[in-house]
Formats: structure tokens, sequence, C-alpha cells
């Protein structure tokens, strides 16, 4: 293993700056999701990294990156199916016009 | 891995994939340079819907039954994730009555998931 | 940083330093095109794009399983849905959100790259508790062990976590027969 | 001697001369390993083309003869040049980009759905050992890469801004998700038997007993060769492209060398389903009961399962698109499942 630990983070932190940063500001409730989705991605990277230059033979970060990835399908999931009940009752899918629970 | 190392092992696929692209945009390119280059008449351009003027825009609202068959499939495919290294193992795994039980659990509570979407109808085609 | 350029490397250890920076870097431009692009189905394939990246990673980082698992899951599994999604609400999403961002831009781009600051700051000076691995590395064997030992419960719960994943998702998204 | 171990030697060889010519053995090493990939790359590719070729003149051929015709017989012996003949003329076509398609997109899709196909060769067991790469988990990588030729599907129809490409693009993926987790369980009890997911482990446990001489082993053959044929869009399942209702389906608005793409990856999948399908089920490269083992075997299974998914071509006729969702999750599901259950019943009896 030639690339040190540390730049493997760093990859993964920028990946999840970008994530953030797309789930902030993005009006488009499926962009939202999909930027969610990079963040989580970024963790995998993170803890595959971890599991690999910390714990090589146990794999403890493998197994967590295999639970978070079914999280986050199942995430998408109920995710999508609420933009789709959304959809359906307002014809709009922008996360900044859905705002019946303000008042 | 003897002979190509272990970052050699996985250079293999790296080069597949060269040779994928290859394969794609050599073809591309030999067409290229070998077909005929007419100038297009404008009716020629013109997406084939079987001759028929294009009605209104393509990109239609469709079905929401797409969203729902997609839906059981991701959660099925994320059990796959888990059944497969279950798989590898079970033959060799010391308490073999433990492990069968603990994936008959597994893919009863899927099941059951699977008998609601039954029972709902969703995987109808209406 | 600079003692990496100072030892002599082998041509396997180029190999991979090449292609790290360079699958990082496409992973970079792809994770930039989900969040900017106009296009809601450009974005979904960035998205994929990301996801082959880091299985790519992942591959690198000899976590086989967790390479193929991720093309299946991400590739395969999660962006199909979210296409499916952009095909169902394209109609709100040509034309009408001629605005892509909304109106926090600023103060977000502040947190961000103030989160961002930090962790570049911490993560180079912090000394991790690595060590060099000898002998067999985990692998998906090792996973299925662990399924059936220490991680059973998890195991079990995971399940239960998809199905009622799968029950809430119909619930919501199946119009009631009238 | 297998592959690796010739590289091996090969590899040390070049190295040792290296060191006495006073260059770095290493990299000698290193330029040999990947002009030994290059090698065998460029013999898949030339592989690939050649079997999709004769596969096009296959399915002539044995539709014309099915239907009591002749098929082609002009172009050389047999007909066999045929398929020459088409790609020359593939190759000569002008280019049709219509006015309004998502041009990156578009542009894109051919390239996207070849390269999966040719990455599936990297795990075709030619013969013992004889394998360009056997990943630990070459089954698995297998599926997963071909997966990713759901988002070129995808492409396709949303790039073409055509209502048939749409619809038809929409339509296969939904076929191809519904019949990918049924393939995936199906090969489930063989991964519990052979306790391996590579493809040589897997035939190495078949050498005396293929995995079809048993009850679970034609049930799990049976649901593959479904839900195969259902994944690569072949007649009884040809829904997506069905001719009569939507022109050609995702690829209607494809002409010339991007249309040969989309054939020669179709052609392609058909070769790796089968190649799962024999090696898995029908013991790959070795005949039953310890009669020998040959590549020639190998390639033989390839091309009967091919032929028998031509016969199914010609004998069934297409399913409605609710028949063939129902039959998708609701039967051929549930019978993975007892599958499982029943393989894992008798191992736990038996050991």
């Amino acid at each position: 293993m030639i690339v040190p630990l540390a730049h493997f983070l760093i990859l993964s932190l920028i990946i999840f700056c970008i994530g953030l940063y797309g789930a902030l500001t993005r009006r488009n409730a499926v962009g939202i999701l999909m930027s969610v989705e990079l963040m989580l991605n970024a963790a995998n990277i993170n803890l595959v990294a971890f599991s690999r230059f910390v714990s090589p033979q146990s794999g403890t970060g493998q197994i967590f990156a295999v639970f978070v990835m079914a999280l986050a399908a199942a995430s998408v999931a109920v995710g999508l199916a609420i933009v789709i009940c959304i959809y359906r009752n307002h014809r709009t899918i922008a996360a900044d016009k859905i705002d019946l629970m303000k008042w | 891995m003897p002979g190509f190392g272990e970052a050699g092992y996985y250079s293999y696929i790296g080069i597949f994939i060269l040779f994928g692209l290859l394969m794609g945009f050599g073809a591309y390119i030999t067409s290229w340079i070998l077909r005929p280059k007419p100038t297009q008449s404008d009716l020629k351009l013109e997406p084939y819907e079987c001759g028929e003027q294009t009605q209104g825009p393509t990109w239609i609202q469709f079905n929401a039954r797409y969203y729902v068959w997609a839906l059981i499939f991701v959660i099925f495919d994320v059990e796959t994730l888990f059944v497969l290294p279950w798989a590898l193992v079970y033959k060799t795994f010391p308490d073999i009555g433990l492990a069968f039980t603990e994936m008959a659990i597994f893919l009863l509570i899927l099941v059951v998931g699977l008998l609601y979407a039954w029972k709902k109808d969703v995987l109808k085609w209406t | 940083m600079t003692e990496l350029f100072n030892t002599a490397l082998t041509p396997w250890e180029w190999t991979q330093l090449i292609s790290f920076y360079g699958i990082a870097a496409l992973m970079i431009v792809a994770a930039l095109m989900v969040v900017t692009l106009r296009n809601i189905f450009h974005s979904a394939l960035g998205l994929a794009a990301v996801a082959l990246g880091a299985a790519a990673i992942y591959l690198m980082l000899d976590a086989e399983f967790l390479a193929f698992v991720q093309i299946l899951v991400y590739v395969g599994a999660v962006v199909t849905l979210i296409a499916f999604m952009v095909m169902l609400t394209q109609r709100a999403s040509h034309g009408k959100l001629v605005r892509q961002s909304n109106d926090q831009k600023t103060i977000s781009f502040i947190v961000v790259l103030s989160l961002f600051a930090l962790l570049i700051w911490k993560i180079p000076t912090t000394v991790w508790n690595t060590t060099v691995s000898t002998g067999n590395l985990a692998d998906a064997k090792t996973l299925g062990t662990a399924f059936l030992k220490e991680y059973i419960m998890p195991f079990e719960v995971i399940s239960i976590v998809l199905l009622v994943a799968l029950i809430g998702a119909i619930v919501l998204a199946r119009r009631e027969p009238k | 001697m297998s592959l690796l171990e010739l590289t091996d030697k090969l590899i040390q060889w070049v190295s040792e001369m290296a060191r006495t010519q006073g260059y770095s053995p290493e990299w000698a090493g290193f330029f040999t390993a990947i002009a030994i990939m290059l090698a065998v790359g460029g013999f898949v590719l030339g592989f690939i083309s050649v079997v999709a070729m004769l596969l096009i003149w296959m399915e002539r051929k044995v539709s014309g003869h099915m239907q009591s015709r002749i098929g082609p017989n002009r172009v050389g012996p047999f007909g066999l040049f045929q398929s020459i003949a088409d790609a020359v003329k593939l190759l000569l076509k002008e280019d049709i980009a219509p006015k309004m398609v998502d041009k990156p997109v578009w542009w894109l899709a051919p390239i996207i759905i070849v390269v999966p196909a040719v990455l599936s060769f990297l795990c075709f067991p030619f013969h013992k050992g004889w394998i360009p790469l056997d990943l630990n988990l070459g089954l698995l990588f297998i599926m997963a890469i071909g997966s990713v030729s759901v988002i070129a599907i995808f492409m396709a129809g949303y790039g073409s801004n055509n209502k048939y490409s749409l619809i038809g693009g929409m339509r296969t993926v939904a076929q191809i998700i519904s019949y990918e987790v049924p393939a995936i369980l199906a090969i489930v009890p063989v991964v519990m038997l052979a306790g391996s997911l590579s493809f040589g482990q897997i035939i190495e446990a078949q050498s005396f007993r293929w995995n079809l001489f048993s009850l679970w082993g034609i049930v799990s053959f049976i649901i593959y060769v479904i839900s195969g044929t259902a994944e690569i869009n072949r007649t009884p399942f040809d829904i997506p492209e069905a001719e009569s209702e939507l022109v050609a389906g995702y690829h209607t608005e494809y002409s010339g060398m991007k249309f040969a793409l989309f054939f020669v990856a179709e052609y392609t999948n058909m070769v790796i389903v089968s190649m799962i399908a024999s090696a898995v089920f029908l013991g790959g490269y070795y005949l039953p009961f310890g009669l020998g083992a040959s590549p020639v075997w190998m390639l033989l299974k390839v091309f009967a399962m091919i032929f028998l998914l031509m016969w199914f071509r010609w004998t069934f006729p297409r399913l409605r698109v609710d028949q063939m969702m129902i039959f998708g999750w609701k039967v051929l599901l549930p019978i993975s499942f007892a599958n499982i259950a029943w393989v894992g019943i008798w191992m736990a009896l038996k050991l």
C-alpha cells in the first residue's frame, strides 16, 4: 500500500463536503437525496480505508460499510417514495416550495 | 498472487476496461473515417416515430408502478449482499444449525415483505 | 508527503499512485456534476460514476467483495431507482425549476468551507494508529463468518429495517385504488 | 501448465535477462506483465468479434432452418461471410443524430454498454488454469458488471428523445431488474456447496458430478436459464423491443456503428449467460464422471446453450408484460428461496 491513509481520508473529505453542499443548497428533492448518497459513499470510503490500514485482518470497517450500504439503499427507497407522495399532492419537487409545516 | 504481484492483480481489470473503451471508440473512429458525410436535411433528423409528426414533449410522466418494481428490486438486491457471504461460509461454519436458522429468519422476514407487496397487488401491471 | 517521492518506487507502486489520483480526480469531477448540473438525469449519471470510482478505490484497498457489491447495489439498484424517479417527476424537473439552488447558498458555502478547512488541517497532522498487514487480509469469507458470530444481531435487525423500508415505501408510493 | 504459472515463468525469465543486461529487473518484469495482459486482452477482443459474427450468422441460419428456409447462402460458403458483409454495411452507413437528442448521453450509451460486455470475459474459463483472471469472486464480478448495462440502456432510452426509445428503455430496465434477483439466487446453492465464487473452484467441484445431476441443480438451472433469457431480452421475453409495438425499443434512434455496438453487446451478453450456465451447472470444461477435460467441451457447451436460446425464440410466443412480471416475482423468486432452503437443510443433515 503506497498511497498513505491520509490521502484516502482527504478524498473522502472532499466528496463529503461536495455532498453536504449539495444537500444544503439543491432545490430539487431528488438532487438532495443524491447528495446524501454522495455523503454516505464518502463515509464508506473512510470506513474501508481505516479497515485496511488499522485492522486489515478483522475487516470490521468492511462489515460496517456493508451495513451502511444496506441502510443507504433503504433510506433512498423511502426518501424517493416520500418525494413521489409530495409530487402527487403538490405537483412540485422543489424542496423550498414544500413549506406547509412552517406555519 | 504469483506473477503479477498484489497490485498487478487488479490492473488486469483496468486493462480490460481499456480494451472495452478501445472497442467502442475504435468502432466510432473507423466509421467516422469511412462513412459518407452528406449534409443532413432537417426532415431527416426528426425523431423516428413511424413517420408521424412528434406530438408533445418526449419526456412525459411515467407511471409509479415502475418505481415500485425498482423499489422491491432494491430491497432484494440488498438482501443478496448478505446472502452471498453467508453462502460462502455455510459449508465450513462449525455450527451449521445456527447458520441455517440465522438465514432462515433473515429470509422469512423478507418474504413477509414480498407477501405484503403481493397482497397489495403492486406486483401486477395495472 | 515529501518522503513519498524520495523513496524509489517499484513500477506497480507507480501504477497504484497514478491510478489512485486519476480515479480520485474523476470522482471529484463526477461529484461536482451531481450537485451542480441542471439536468437531474445527468446528475444521476454522475452519481453512478462516483459509485464506480468508489468501487475502484475499494479494489485498491483490497476490499474485493465490497467493490463488486458497491457496483451491484449502487449502480445496479440505487441509481436505477433514482433514474426511474427522474422519469416519474421530470415534468417538474424540466423547465419549472429554473433556479437550481435555494437562497442558503452563501451560508452553506461558508459552513462547508469551514468544515473542510478544519479537517484538511487536522487529517495530515494526526498520527493514525496504522498497522502493517501481515498474513491474510479480510475477504468475503471473513465477512460471512463475522455475520454469523459477532454481528448476528445487526444482521437480523437489518432484515427488519429492509422489511420496514419496503412496506413504508410501498404505502407511500402506491396510489390507493378508488 | 496454467496461464498464471506461464506468466510467472516468463516474467522471471525476462527479469533475469534484464538483470544480466544491466537494466532494472522490476521494470522489465512490469512491462512483461503489461504485455501479457495486453496479449490476453487482444485475444479476448478477437474472440468476442469472431464469436459475435459467428452468432449473427448462426442466428439467421438456425431461424431459417426452423422455418424451413435456407437462411443466408450467397456470401461465401453456407453464407458464412454474411456477417462480414453486414459489418461492412454498418461501417459505411452515414451517421444520423436526430435533432433534440441529449448529445453526450446519447453518444456515450453504446460505448458504456460494450465495456461491461468485454469486461465479463475476464473470467471466461477456457480451460483448467486458463482463465484470464480467476477472481476470488468472479461470479459476483460478472453479475455486478452486468448491472452497469442497465445504466447504459437508461442512457440510450433517455438520450434519444423518442417516446418509443424511452418506453422501450424503461421496460427493458424493469424486466432486467425483475429477473436479476432470481438469477443471483439461483447460483446461491452452487456457492453454498462449492464454498467459493471463483469460476475455477466452482468448476473443480464438478469434476466428477455436474451440479445439474441433482434435483436442486435442475431447479436452479431452469431458474437461471429463464432469468438469463429475460436479462438479455430474448424471445419470449422481448417485450422491451417488441417490433410490432415499439419499433426497436431503446435503440430505435441508433444507426450505423452505434447500432452495431448494441448488437455486439447483445450477442456478447448471450455468450456470457451461456458461459455462466455451462460453467456453473454443466461442469465447464469437464465431461461428467471424470471422462476428461478440454476447452473444446467448454466451447461446445456454450454453443449448445446458445442454440437452446435460439430454439426458445422460435418456440415460445412473446409473453405479456403482466405475465412476465408475475412470473418473475411470484413464481421464480419463491421457488429459488425454497431451493436455497432445501439445499441448506440437506447440507445440514449430511454434514
